[in-house]
């Protein structure tokens, strides 16, 4: 019963969560600007004001499909993360599942932008795949390697080897070059500041959300604030042992993120190519040591 | 005798050949003749199933070995890929030839090259296996240029890297009949381990040089991308679907049939690095580089060519990784493969009979007049690509699982390297083709005729269903293992015992359809929509119509470029060049042995008289 | 049951007749030919069932040794001698239309003095026989080289003359060693008797024998008449050359070695010099630009080829090198005639402008392509079966040199794929060479009319076209012949000595 | 500006209240006010705290601001971009140059009043008005919303005939591949 | 170097019929007959080097009914500013075109046939690029009255809030008309 529960309000709580953090963000952006920003439930209201857009358009029905995709994959992705109290679908998906998972809602946006016509949503979506390109191979070496260390992919009980030792059976404490590189891989794969190359309001118009107005940003924005906590939760079950309960879980969350926002805000945007460059030379680096120190 | 479905197939295709040469002009006629063949048999490879184990004697005799047939799970396994995207391929192309030019001889080498690679699949001895091995090649080059003209030149291409290769085979299977004395697989089998290590190691190196020549291994595929995509469409996914895949076939043959494990790890160099290792490591290279070139293609078809290359790559690692799920990754891969990469393909020959055009750069939003082809191709890309629900992801998964559980990090890597090259490239696919905006000039252009439309259905439902239940499929990959002595792979209907992994297939799909629905209802919390014309878009407050060209294909990857072009040094084609420019210059260094003046050729004479006295002299 | 010598006297006494005629009815002449060899050919085929029994021994009454004809007819004779007059009769049906002007009485004459000579050599029993036939043989090839009368020809014979002539000499001084030391000219005697002969002459003898026969049997140092010669001769007589002259000598050379003078050094000697002109000839004929300056190099690759089966001296391989001696005589005669008609339509011997004459003459073309596919060894076709044994044979002689040598002969039919489906990618292309739409024949005057050669030159084409493809089926009956050679040449063999 | 008095829903109050917390503004600098801008952004003012921050693109907009004079050539892509945006959408004239014409009131080449051409909400004084203005004006527009008074973009739809002619009086005809009138049936505007 | 004073000496004496003075140091101001303005520029460019046509105006002498068009000719090397003045007529203005000699006079000429209608004969591209919707008259002719033009075409509010009268009482600002 309680895990018909928790599928029902699981999505919503994840959503509530991904607000807070993201008001909590640019909170964080305006007072690192010495302004007095906006108030935490700001993205809420953005997201309550794009659903409630009368007029709406969209150019074809893949458009609206791959926004339906976008945000089905990553409820999806979601349901097979473990959190504390809910990890019944990790017993039908590992970690490896969950990376291929993860490139649905990317695949869905894609499609959806490119259907819209617009070279800025293309250009977006170009740098957006490079980019993924870029972060992921470090990401999934790390993963590789923690996996070989664990013996097993499958996240709960690589969640309950961590847990076995306490603080030094982090994944961050036994190796901590995969740990470090994997935080600097997540920080890519969270589209913060250094390596925010797709959405770049400078260059390309807000890369692929030109075209995206009314409910379909609304829709997005769900997506990035559901995708948010998606990445924190993984790296934290991969490398910050997991969460007993809902307090601890909450607080690595917020220092993750603040550790995160703290980067953000003080870095400009890098080009693709250096942004790609970086991530296949430190962290890449990183990632290899740990691996060959983990077989060796 | 001649009543067994594996007579009547070989005997069919043969018919199949003869009745094209009766009716070498006379185009319907050939196309419903072939189409009815290909569709018996199809239904007389359903009942093969039922004779396995079964073998079939020729009365013919060359050079003391009988011509035998046998039919093991591997055998049906692939006659069973071999038959059915031949029929896929004669439907589609029923429709897509009619009144092209020079396409006479089309189904009567299709029937060859299916003769030779069926008389393969089935031989039940090497000197059958090599006959139609040749006989095989053969038919692929002639099937490689059809469209004459600008396709002869990567055909003979082909011709030299194939007849090397098969010249290969033919040194190892005479060694080994050396040895043997015999051409059955049995005794070769039994006696290979008795083998003395030096004639083993060179047989094992020959055969395999020659099968990875075949399946497009990485030093050896420069030859696939340029002839498989300058032939007729249709084509390129017949070839790309299977006939690399007979190589595959061939390693499996031979690590499984005549090898084996054990004996493979025997051949250690240092350490962990033995035999299997150094071919998985090709393997990987086989994924990566391949995968990468694929993405600056400007052709659709030869970006889909270099992906043929890259996928094979997963198919070497997974067989050659001593798992079993791996092994049974490898194998289901081939299958896997088959399937989406016929779909693209069928997808942008639909493409091209419309536009006319398969040019990456010139294509754009084609969806608003082909939806058809777009759905077919987003099916075939998100297989290709390995995202779940489709069943590229169930092999690879397979083949992953197999890597970490092994312990070979670099390896998986490798694998994941080539998943993210593939999902690039795939989507630029995508976009340029049928994303984006549509050019003024293929505004009137309709959907494909339905005879065409039917393939690209039929395999849109094979991807995803056996994306969904593998169960089948995997239950014919365990007994072909065990029909090797290997140890079968631990499968449920729907994906891998939880014993060995956690993977069910049904509960992601479920789950995610289950999101789709979530995610359509909230698109329904907001007010209604409207769909607009293309020329409504954001432009900086630039007025838009069709005079303007407003599309993202060209140099798609730009930040790419940059890493990556320091790196284009093109070593393959310096390589073939510089071998071609050195058996020119030996031809020009012979020929003027033959001076032409009197004086030399007698003195030649002398010079042989004193050698051969000299040489006997001595020796006596 | 007739007499073997009938074999010899009927062409020999066509010939004086032919001249007879000639000056009345010159037409005839040709018709008269192509009668004779269709008559020896009958014959022959009647003496198979009982040669395969016991081989037949014919001395003419008494006369003394030089001078009578002492004949052996064992099966191995009578194979070749088949091989002889088959392709023979196809080519004189060809040079009906390929030959018409005034001196056909003399290509005729000269036509049947080759045959009479190469069935001699295979026949005889006797060594100075065998000088006088392969005297007959050559000089009737040195002047049909030289039937064309055109510069090129001219120079191409005298040099094969003179080189054809030192080598004739070389035997004769063999056989003068021979027959002072042992004062018998019989083959068979000597073979008794040849191990008195102290070991230097013996050795001497050897020698001058391979070079005297190995000129015309176009070894590897020896062979540089053949590409002049073969390319310059009409092409019905280069299809003869190429197609049976060549392996006769070769074979004669075997026999002879293997019945005198078998050291196993020669066997070496002869495999390693046999791959060394396959690799030449392959080489060479890569970089050919005249059609048949190709198909020349091409024939010294096969004989290469041929004489290193020959040379490893085992059963198998000499049973697999008889196989591609037929396949070569099938598949080289037919590349010669097919090439010589399309000389004559576009009168160019450029493969360069044969570009897309597949599309005018496709009949020929077809079979051009099916005679390549046999060469190189592709399944259906024959050559695939005496390519295959001859590889199965040397690998499985055991010896490392033979699998290395091997390696090297698959090398060169790699390259030997190449270059012949370059020439053929050629043949298929779309647009027409000029040579190729200028081309007219009696057919038609349009440019889309077919050039394809009249129906007299076709018959033999299709004839030899369909032993390639059909010769599967009876490959059971040529492989018994062929053993039974195989059989009466190892009869033959003397100790193999150090 | 019409005073359509819809007949509003309890939800749509609510929503009222909530959505005005959160307007986007297009940061299209058509005149010589968008210098302004920047200190109503950073920190100083910082109009991000009601919720406002800059978007590129029309579609994301809720707020045009027309910050000055408008010549011909300019407003035909003002009025493509405005007919680019999502309702509800709200026009805020900068300065006298929108209101009467302003600086340029003798020009040949600039528009005189801006509400001929658009519905306009809000009017800015000034020539050009500071910061501390324009957040009084960000101010007043959100207080418009939460009372459900800032419906000026329902004008655009119910008379486009007016706003038509007067448009292809100026520049004659253009087409932004947009169709108001459809709009409003399908809408139900 | 040659300085202002020798070049007008050397103006005077090829080009007798024009009036050439010295405004000011490097600046020379050169006044033609219309017909020899080509020769004069062909001449100033090849033989004394000047690169430079920074300029080309048009001032409206609606009295006198005709234009007079400024060349701006400049040299890097004499630091010279020489202004060749010319007059053409007015009510059907045309001039050929010197964009063979200078690239830059195609747009400079451009802007004058926009602005003020004159053709210049062999200049492909006079098409209009300020004011494209424009349909009157060329709107920097003096005889174009723009504020007339504007009170016709343009509408005006009649804008009389309550609080800009009460402003105006107690302003010290002059009234504005």
């Amino acid at each position: 019963m309680s895990t018909v529960l928790w599928i029902i309000f699981y999505p919503i709580i994840a959503f509530a969560i991904g607000v807070i953090l993201l008001g909590y963000g640019r909170k964080f952006n305006a007072r690192v600007q010495r302004r007095y920003g906006p108030p935490i439930q700001q993205v809420f209201y953005d997201i309550l004001k794009l659903m409630s857009k009368r007029t709406n358009i969209s150019h074809g029905w893949m458009h609206d499909t791959a926004l339906v995709m976008l945000l089905g994959g990553t409820l999806l992705t979601l349901y097979f993360i473990p959190v504390p109290g809910f990890d019944f679908f990790s017993g039908y998906g590992d970690f490896l599942v969950v990376m291929y998972i993860l490139l649905i809602p990317s695949l869905g946006m894609a499609l959806g932008v490119g259907e819209t016509a617009n070279p800025n949503g293309s250009i977006g979506i170009s740098r957006a795949l490079q980019m993924l390109a870029g972060y992921d191979i470090p990401f999934a070496l790390t993963f590789i390697g923690m996996a070989i260390l664990a013996g097993t992919t499958n996240f709960s009980e690589i969640i309950a080897l961590q847990q076995a030792e306490g603080i030094f059976g982090w994944g961050l404490m036994t190796n901590p070059f995969l740990g470090v590189a994997a935080l600097i891989a997540l920080h890519g794969m969270m589209g913060e500041k250094p390596f925010e190359v797709m959405v770049a309001p400078h260059e390309i118009a807000t890369g692929p959300m030109t075209e995206m107005g009314g409910k379909y940003l609304g829709m997005m924005m769900i997506q990035h604030a559901l995708n948010v906590v998606i990445e924190l939760t993984i790296y934290i079950n991969l490398f910050l042992g997991g969460a007993a309960n809902w307090a601890s879980y909450l607080v690595k969350l917020f220092v993750l993120m603040t550790l995160i926002l703290s980067v953000n805000a003080l870095f400009g945007r890098f080009r693709v190519d250096d942004a790609v460059r970086f991530m296949w030379k430190v962290p890449l680096v990183l990632a290899v040591i740990g691996v060959l120190i983990i077989i060796l | 005798m001649l009543t067994e479905p594996v007579a009547l197939m070989l005997l069919l295709s043969v018919a199949g050949v003869v009745l094209n040469i009766i009716l070498y002009r006379l185009q319907s006629l050939q196309m419903i003749v072939s189409f009815l063949v290909f569709a018996a048999m199809l239904a007389l490879n359903l009942q093969l199933y039922g004779t396995i184990g079964e073998t079939l004697v020729l009365p013919v005799v060359v050079f003391g070995q009988a011509m035998s047939f046998a039919v093991s799970p591997l055998a049906f396994y692939f006659t069973l890929m071999i038959t059915s995207i031949t029929l896929l391929t004669v439907i589609f192309s029923l429709e897509s030839l009619r009144g092209k030019a020079c396409t006479q001889a089309y189904y009567l080498w299709l029937f060859l090259k299916t003769f030779g690679m069926l008389g393969v699949v089935f031989a039940a001895d090497l000197l059958t296996f090599f006959l139609l091995w040749e006989l095989m090649t053969w038919g692929t080059f002639f099937l490689m240029q059809q469209t004459g003209g600008e396709s002869f030149s990567p055909a003979k291409k082909y011709v030299v890297y194939a007849v090397s290769s098969s010249m290969l085979l033919f040194l190892g299977i005479a060694l080994i009949h050396a040895w043997t004395g015999s051409f059955s697989f049995r005794e070769v089998a039994a006696a290979f381990p008795h083998m003395p290590e030096g004639m083993m190691l060179l047989v094992v190196l020959l055969m395999t040089v020659g099968f990875a020549v075949e399946s497009a291994m990485f030093p050896l595929h420069a030859w696939l991308p340029e002839s498989y995509a300058s032939t007729f469409t249709s084509l390129t996914s017949y070839l790309s679907g299977i006939s690399t895949r007979m190589g595959i076939y061939g390693l499996i043959l031979l690590l499984f049939g005549f090898v084996g494990h054990e004996l493979a790890d025997r051949f250690q160099l240092i350490g962990v690095i033995n035999l299997r290792y150094i071919v998985s490591i090709f393997g990987a290279l086989t994924i990566i580089i391949p995968t990468f070139t694929a993405l600056f293609q400007h052709d659709a078809k030869r970006l889909v060519t270099w992906h043929g290359i890259g996928q094979g790559g997963y198919m070497i690692l997974g067989i050659f990784s001593a798992n079993a799920l791996g092994i049974a990754g490898g194998i289901f891969h081939i299958f896997n493969y088959m399937t989406y990469v016929t779909l693209i393909l069928f997808s942008i020959a639909a493409v091209e009979y419309r536009t006319g055009t398969s040019n990456l750069n010139k294509l754009g939003g084609l969806i608003k007049r082909q939806p058809v082809a777009f759905l077919g191709l987003l099916f075939g890309i998100i297989g290709l690509a390995g995202i779940p629900p489709m069943n590229g992801f169930v092999s690879k998964w397979f083949i992953y699982k197999a890597l970490i559980t092994e312990g070979y990090p670099f390896l998986a890597i490798s694998a994941i390297i080539g998943t993210l090259g593939t999902i690039l490239s795939v989507y630029k696919l995508i976009h340029n083709i049928f994303l984006g905006q549509l050019q003024p000039e293929y505004n009137e252009i309709k959907e494909v005729p339905f005879l065409m439309q039917l393939p690209i259905w039929v395999l849109m439902l094979a991807v995803f269903a056996t994306g969904v239940f593998p169960g089948p499929i995997l239950s014919l990959i365990a007994e072909i293992q065990s029909s090797f002595g290997l140890a079968p792979v631990p499968y449920t209907m729907t994906g891998v015992d939880p014993a060995a992994g956690t993977l069910d297939m049904l509960v992601i799909t479920t789950v995610f359809i289950g999101g789709l629905l979530l995610a359509w209802i909230v698109f329904l919390l907001g007010h209604k929509r409207r769909h607009v014309s293309q020329y409504q878009n954001y432009a900086a407050g630039h007025f838009l119509d069709e005079s303007i060209p407003y599309n993202f294909n060209y140099n798609f990857y730009t930040g790419f470029e940059h890493i990556f072009n320091p790196m284009k040094k093109k070593v393959i084609a310096r390589t073939e060049v510089a071998v071609s420019s050195l058996v020119e210059a030996a031809g020009d260094y012979l020929r003027r042995i033959y001076t032409g003046n009197l004086a030399t050729y007698a003195m030649y004479i002398m010079a042989a008289l004193v050698v051969t006295s000299l040489f006997l002299k001595e020796l006596i | 049951m007739v007499n073997p010598i009938m074999l010899i006297l009927i062409p020999l006494l066509t010939v004086f007749l032919i001249n007879l005629v000639n000056i009345k009815w010159p037409k005839f002449s040709a018709g008269l030919s192509f009668l004779a060899i269709a008559l020896t050919t009958g014959m022959a085929f009647t003496l198979l069932p009982e040669v395969m029994q016991a081989p037949i021994e014919v001395v003419i009454a008494g006369t003394k040794a030089p001078i009578g004809i002492n004949l052996l007819i064992g099966p191995l004779g009578l194979m070749l001698s088949l091989i002889i007059l088959v392709t023979s009769l196809l080519v004189s049906m060809y040079s009906f239309s390929y030959i018409s002007d005034e001196r056909k009485g003399m290509y005729s004459g000269l036509f049947l003095l080759l045959i009479v000579g190469s069935l001699g050599m295979v026949m005889t029993g006797d060594i100075f026989n065998l000088f006088v036939f392969f005297e007959i043989l050559c000089i009737s090839s040195y002047i049909l080289v030289a039937y064309q009368r055109n510069e090129h020809s001219l120079e191409a014979s005298i040099k094969y003359l003179l080189l054809g002539s030192i080598g004739s000499l070389f035997l004769l001084i063999s056989i003068a060693i021979l027959y002072r030391g042992l004062g018998t000219l019989n083959i068979a005697d000597i073979a008794a008797r040849v191990g008195e002969l102290p070991p230097s002459t013996r050795i001497a003898a050897a020698a001058f024998f391979t070079i005297g026969i190995g000129v015309e049997a176009a070894i590897f140092p020896l062979n540089s008449w053949l590409p002049d010669a073969h390319s310059s001769a009409p092409s019905s007589i280069s299809a003869m050359l190429s197609g049976f002259v060549i392996e006769v000598a070769l074979v004669v050379l075997i026999k002879i070695v293997f019945s005198l003078f078998a050291f196993a050094a020669l066997f070496w000697l002869l495999a390693v010099v046999g791959v060394v002109s396959l690799l030449i000839g392959e080489f060479a004929a890569y970089r050919q630009e005249n059609i048949k300056r190709m198909l020349a190099y091409s024939s010294i690759g096969q004989v290469g080829l041929i004489l290193f089966a020959l040379s490893l001296g085992t059963e198998a391989a000499t049973r697999a090198a008889f196989l591609q001696i037929i396949n070569h005589a099938a598949a080289k005669s037919a590349l010669f005639l097919v090439s010589g008609y399309m000389i004559i339509r576009t009168g160019s011997y450029q493969i360069a402008d044969y570009r897309g004459i597949a599309r005018r003459m496709p009949v020929s073309g077809f079979v051009f392509f099916l005679a390549v596919l046999s060469l190189v060894g592709v399944p259906p076709l024959f050559g695939f079966f005496s390519k295959f044994s001859i590889v199965m044979a040397a690998v499985s002689s055991g010896s490392t040199g033979a699998t290395v040598l091997t390696g090297l002969v698959l090398l060169g039919t790699v390259v030997e794929a190449a270059y012949f489906i370059r020439v053929l990618q050629h043949f298929y292309q779309r647009e027409p060479a000029k040579a190729v739409t200028a081309a007219r024949s009696e057919r038609g005057a349009g440019a889309e009319s077919s050039i394809e050669a009249p129906i007299a030159a076709m018959l033999p084409v299709l004839a030899f076209a369909l032993f390639l493809t059909g010769g599967v089926l009876l490959l059971g009956s040529i492989t018994g012949l062929a053993d039974a050679a195989v059989q009466d040449l190892f009869a033959r063999l003397v100790s193999v000595l150090a | 500006m019409s005073e359509k008095l819809t007949q509003r829903k309890a939800w749509d109050i609510v929503l009222d209240k909530l959505t005005k917390r959160s307007l986007w503004m297009l940061h299209y600098c058509t005149g010589c006010g968008a210098i302004e801008l920047p200190p109503t952004m950073t920190s100083r003012y910082d109009m991000e705290r009601f919720g406002i921050s800059a978007m590129v693109t029309p579609r994301q907009a809720d707020i045009l601001l027309i910050t000055g004079y408008l010549s011909v050539k300019t407003l035909q892509r003002v009025i493509l971009t405005y007919e680019q945006m999502q309702a509800p959408k709200y026009v805020i004239g900068f300065g006298s140059c929108t209101i009467n014409g302003g600086m340029y009131w003798n020009s040949y080449a600039t528009i005189k009043s801006l509400d001929q051409y658009l519905p306009v909400e809000l009017y800015i004084a000034g020539c050009m008005p500071r910061p501390e203005a324009i957040i009084s004006s960000f101010t007043e527009l959100i207080d418009r919303i939460g009372r459900g008074e800032a419906n000026s973009w329902q004008d655009y739809y119910d008379n486009y005939d007016f706003y038509k002619k007067n448009q292809e009086h100026v520049f004659g005809e253009i087409n932004t591949y947009v169709d108001i009138k459809d709009d409003k049936v399908k809408f139900g505007i | 170097m040659i300085n202002e004073v020798e070049l007008m000496q050397q103006f005077q004496k090829e080009f007798p019929e024009s009036q050439a003075r010295i405004k000011r140091e490097r600046r020379i101001e050169v006044l033609l007959p219309a017909g020899r303005l080509y020769e004069f520029a062909v001449r100033i460019q090849k033989k004394l080097n000047f690169q430079h046509l920074s300029a080309i105006s048009c001032v409206d002498w609606i009295d006198d009914g005709e234009y007079e068009l400024v060349y701006h000719f400049w040299s890097y090397e004499l630091n010279v500013l020489v202004d060749a003045k010319i007059r053409i007529d007015r009510e059907n203005p045309h001039f050929e075109t010197i964009t063979d000699l200078w690239q830059p006079a195609k747009f400079f000429e451009r802007d004058i046939h926009e602005m003020f209608g004159v053709v210049f004969e062999g200049n492909e591209d006079l098409e209009r690029y300020i004011l494209t919707e424009w349909k009157g008259p060329p709107p920097m002719r003096k005889d174009f009255v723009s504020r007339d033009f504007a009170h016709r075409f343009y509408h005006y509010k009649d804008y009389e809030p309550q609080w800009l009268t009460e402003m105006q009482q107690h302003s010290s600002g002059g009234q504005d008309e």
